[in-house]
């Protein structure tokens, strides 16, 4: 972590390509893999190359420094190719492998699940993972039911795999490298509205620790857990509430897996209300999961009922009024404070 | 080969004509900043839905894809429904719930275009498996591009099909490219086609340029499906001449000659060129049934437009036949 | 739902059977597929049969009855036929797919989640989906890390499948008759270690009504909800703290999707505390899920923090005595019910 | 063929009746109540580990499935840690968390037995990406079923390993059950290797009861893979003589005429009755190696009885390199 000033502003997704350029001058064992991430593959001799740079850019211009032996295009056979990076990784390799959407995840679940979750432990340690999935995340886009899918809640559920959830481009830089560097198997979940937004974020290499959440805005009437996207619609959120003299604290959660529970904990301990904000469907969600640790741990302090605000028990709908009533909003949020404000 | 006689040369030609039509209509739609959802277009591949389907009935099943447009009005689903769907309408084919990657009409077989990669080969074959049951020689048909015939459903698909003798029809539409990914690259072999051997059923390759040739070997796949012996694997050789989706720009990855050498072998054109040679419809007939697809898809737009948006409430409709309550 | 008092005994297996057998007379549309459910397939005419019926006998016979048409052997290819399943009941049967265990979701999990779950919302209402998945969940019998999850908490997080988990051989018989007859995708997932207990079935067909709870056993103090095996741990967990004075209320959950929350909430709004028993490992699970809805919707109800048991966050391990430290058991239970007992 | 040189051959025998005394001795163990796992007796498939393995080092790869004992001894697992892990102790190659159906040693390129059937052959196409990075020519073998090649994981691993050229060796042990399900219900095609014409890859066949078969075929392939070549598709066909699982009992599914007739090519037996006859090895040295076993195997079983079980805190560690804390 580095607390460097920083006033150049670039894209989250231009921060994710920063670090993987980084990581990659860095360690040879680096490589990425996945459909699409440069493009035109096979083609350099007629021309073509980097067509695509992955289907948000985030790998564009690594082919062209790095080549084709360590930025590889994949067919589409996501057990295949992850289930390789898995394989890679467990014999040296440090592979990012992408997978182009979190919908698609149970087209090689089993891979994650059952060898880069497990190996560790059913080898009785004597083995490492040092593996990263990127993937993106999200609705709001009009991508309908198969591509806008959170899901993050899912592979929390499993032990062996960590999960982290950037939420600007700083953090995005920062976490992908702590996520590259780590020796366990890592998911990076990027939202698809994230991805072209700007931020401050330092040149050089810097890591956000895994495990680690971040308060955002500092308030003593109300916790707000965020998540990804929704950190901003809590700080939309918060703002909103500020004019109605509502003081509201912002907790960004960044880490799913492992949880930075002592954050939370503080904060709701401090503010003894919690709402926690999930883009995810509702039914054994990471809301639930912090609303549960609350509920437990932090029982004491509470004034109120823990609230949850989800996307509701549905697939995403493709309509547009519908997938905006779909969405988590800071109305939602502000209306959920101001039932427990009492 | 005989060609086939009038009234289905006409419905071939107006197949063909309507898939354009629509795709186009979309097109300009999307371009002229209607809000409406982008897709995939398939343009230069109307041959491969049109001779396939036109050994289909209503009581036959269709499963799609991300680029199911064609399959869909192949199929029969009706056009106003698919554009309203585009515009998220309440009218639309899945009540604006689904879009682009989800048009589906089941009551028409249509099972859905789908869009998730090789998804559809297994619900393919899972509808053989109904058709075999119920024994009334209905058949079932998979779309599905290059790219898909690299996922682990296509070998479990087919070789599941090929063990009950499921009556399916594998098509591959392989235009060259998955997303910007060439198909010599991704796969490892010349001819998807033959990649039957695996299974030991028949693969066969037809020109996907030339709806007759698509057309003649789709008969023999449906023929050998109702006769109850079993599934085919049928690779089309076509083309897409725009990006792989709407705003996908084609010439980062392959070349203008490369697309003008299919576009100079068009399947409408050269169709139309063949049918007035042989006499198998005239100029007149022809302009008719293109003036028609166009009238179409302008009322189809027009329906759209006019129609309501879902209500809100629809949110949470829909996702079981029966549940107690989905809170938002 | 019957009340015929049924003295004879059988176990929960044979329950199961018993409700295949006899939908599958009531209805030619019902059929089951999966791998070796028979066994021997293709080898009638040499005189081999039914050499299986199951990995655990659960399907044992039925293809003598329904002919091999109906009870169809599947290679293994679990998103093949497991797919299959979806398009058949997409198309108008009622198929029963045997995913042989829950540890394999990940090999067809695509086809759970991108189809069964999600047509009919995607195509606006207008398909229904009446599948049955079988599969077998928990740990406990030595089978390590591979064969031993329980994974519900990520299909109940999956909006458009039912989920339930009967816990005795009277609720499978009723619960698996209602998922065939269901026009919804159902997922019925059966303990390993509860296919062998006997309980009283009644012969004919009956159904357990999927989204209802049953309360076991009454009690005042404090709510303990179990889930499948964990129900049994609930009730010796109850007994136990009976001797020392502490009445406890059994909720049987059954039903993970829907889910009953009134019972729960009937029952904690009484007893002001709540202890529920998961064998799932903890995060994002139905435990965090239940503790959460009662801090929210019971919250000024509760009189101490509210409690779970789960399995830890780790893989199931091979050696029997860190198997037996995995597993929650009455002694956790009766050792977290009195640190809230005040 | 000629014959390997003598210390190849010593190594052959003397890896197939390690492996057959080791699958003895555990079935012995568990039929008389011992507190040890069950598993997935490699009896009569002894050839096939050996044969292949005989070509590899400590620095390739190998990964294994659930029937996996024969593979971890041919490639060098050390026997007592695997002994102990079936114990469940402390001392085991997975420190008793893995169980018969993980076990692993990847300091040896011994990337784990696996329980899921097919989820083995991507990861070793992945050690096979390792390889080709690293230049060195390392090579990878997957293990797996009949039953497995009907998964979609071998298809998309043997097309990657095709266009990337990867340095792997997929060895199919035909044995030609799945549990209780007969290869010739499930698998579509007769010969398992000719799948590899879907992959444009050389397809191998080798006799799965005559370790100088395997030896010889596995060499070509092996060779082909160090030469850059890329990845080949090895059936072996063999049989396994007992029940799927120890407590299975397959004659519900297969006749004991079947069985006869494979015990009449044992593998290890038929290698004897030659390599008397041709003096490769001598009766003498034969029989010491089959004494060294017995003996190594009661030592196995001496230091699993004799170890202690993994301490309790064991239950949370090794989920993670690196984790803040798990709650038990
Ligand atoms: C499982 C999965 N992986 C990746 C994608 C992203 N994707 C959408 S279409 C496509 C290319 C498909 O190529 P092909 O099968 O040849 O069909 P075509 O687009 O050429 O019609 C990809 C990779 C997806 N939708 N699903
Ligand atoms: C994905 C998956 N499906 C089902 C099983 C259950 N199962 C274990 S071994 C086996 C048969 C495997 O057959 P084959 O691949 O031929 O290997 P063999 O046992 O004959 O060595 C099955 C179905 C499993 N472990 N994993
Ligand atoms: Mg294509
Ligand atoms: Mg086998």
């Amino acid at each position: 972590m580095t607390t460097t000033a920083a006033t150049r502003q670039i894209t989250y997704g231009e921060a994710e390509r920063e670090a993987l350029r980084e990581e990659m001058r860095r360690d040879p064992n680096v490589i990425i893999m996945g459909e699409d991430i440069a493009g035109a593959a096979g083609r350099q001799a007629q021309g073509f190359t980097d067509a695509w740079g992955g289907p948000f850019g985030s790998t564009k211009g690594l082919i062209q420094e790095f080549g084709a032996e360590r930025v590889r295009d994949t067919p589409i056979s996501e057990a295949g190719f992850i289930g390789a990076a898995v394989g890679a990784a467990a014999t040296g390799m440090r592979p990012v492998a992408d997978l182009m959407f979190i919908d698609f995840m149970g087209c090689c679940l089993d891979q994650i699940m059952n060898n880069a979750a497990k190996m560790r432990y059913m080898f009785g340690g004597k083995s490492k993972m040092p593996l990263t999935i990127m993937t993106r995340i999200g609705a709001g886009v009009g991508s309908a039911a198969q591509h806008s899918e959170t899901l993050y809640s899912m592979l929390t559920h499993l032990p062996g795999l960590k999960v982290v959830a950037p939420s600007d481009a700083y953090t995005a830089k920062g976490l992908l490298i702590s996520a590259i560097r780590d020796d366990d198997p890592v998911i990076v979940c990027d939202h698809k509205r994230l991805l072209g937004r700007r931020g401050p974020v330092p040149e050089e290499p810097y890591t956000w620790p895994i495990g680690k959440a971040r308060i955002l805005k500092p308030g003593k009437d109300v916790t707000l857990v965020g998540i990804s996207l929704m950190t901003t619609v809590c700080l939309d959120a918060a703002a909103a509430l500020a004019k109605d003299g509502v003081d509201a604290e912002v907790v960004d959660l960044l880490s799913l897996s492992p949880m930075d529970d002592e954050a939370v904990l503080t904060s709701v301990r401090k503010t003894q209300r919690l709402v926690v904000v999930d883009e995810d469907t509702p039914r054994c969600s990471l809301a639930t999961d912090i609303a549960a640790l609350v509920a437990d741990e932090a029982f004491d302090f509470l004034a109120a009922p823990v609230k949850r605000v989800n996307a509701p028990h549905t697939p995403v709908p493709f309509s547009r009024a519908l997938e905006q009533a779909y969405m988590p909003t800071p109305q939602k949020v502000v209306d959920t404070v101001k039932g427990i404000m009492g | 080969m005989t060609a086939p006689d009038r009234a289905t040369l006409r419905w071939l030609f107006r197949t063909m004509v309507t898939i354009r039509a629509f795709e186009e209509k979309h097109m300009q739609e999307v371009n002229a900043g209607k809000p409406i959802g982008g897709g995939h277009s398939s343009i230069g591949e109307e041959a491969v839905p049109t001779g396939v389907c036109a050994h289909l009935t209503e009581r036959d099943f269709v499963a799609s894809t991300h680029r199911g447009h064609g399959h869909c009005i192949a199929k029969g689903v009706d056009v106003k429904g698919m554009m309203a769907e585009l515009y998220g309408r309440a009218t639309g084919a899945c009540r604006g719930k689904g879009g682009s990657m989800h048009i589906a009409d089941v009551s028409k077989g249509m099972l859905g275009a789908n869009g998730v990669v090789g998804s559809n080969l297994p619900l393919a074959t899972g509808a053989g498996l109904t058709a075999k049951l119920r024994g009334q020689g209905q058949v079932s048909v998979s779309f599905f591009g290059d790219g898909a015939s690299n996922q682990g459903t296509f070998h479990e698909s087919l070789n599941l099909a090929a063990i009950w003798k499921l009556p399916v029809i594998y098509v591959c539409e392989n235009n060259l490219y998955a997303e910007s990914t060439p198909v010599e690259y991704s796969t490892a072999v010349r001819d998807i086609a033959r990649r039957a051997v695996a299974y030991d059923i028949p693969g066969l390759i037809a020109d996907g340029m030339d709806v007759l040739d698509v057309y003649e070997k789709a008969g023999q796949a449906v023929e050998r499906a109702r006769r109850g012996e079993g599934p085919t694997l049928l690779e089309c050789k076509t083309y897409r001449y725009f990006g792989h989706f709407l705003a996908d720009d084609p010439h980062r990855y392959r070349t203008k000659e490369e697309e003008e050498s299919y576009r100079a072998r068009d399947a409408i054109a050269s169709f139309k060129k063949r049918a007035l040679a042989s006499e198998w419809l005239t100029q007149a007939e022809m302009e008719a049934e293109e003036q028609r697809a166009q009238a179409l898809m302008d009322e189809a737009v027009r329906f759209a437009e006019d129609s309501p948006p879902p209500s809100l409430d629809d949110l949470v409709t829909d996702v079981y036949v029966s549940y107690p309550r989905i809170k938002v």
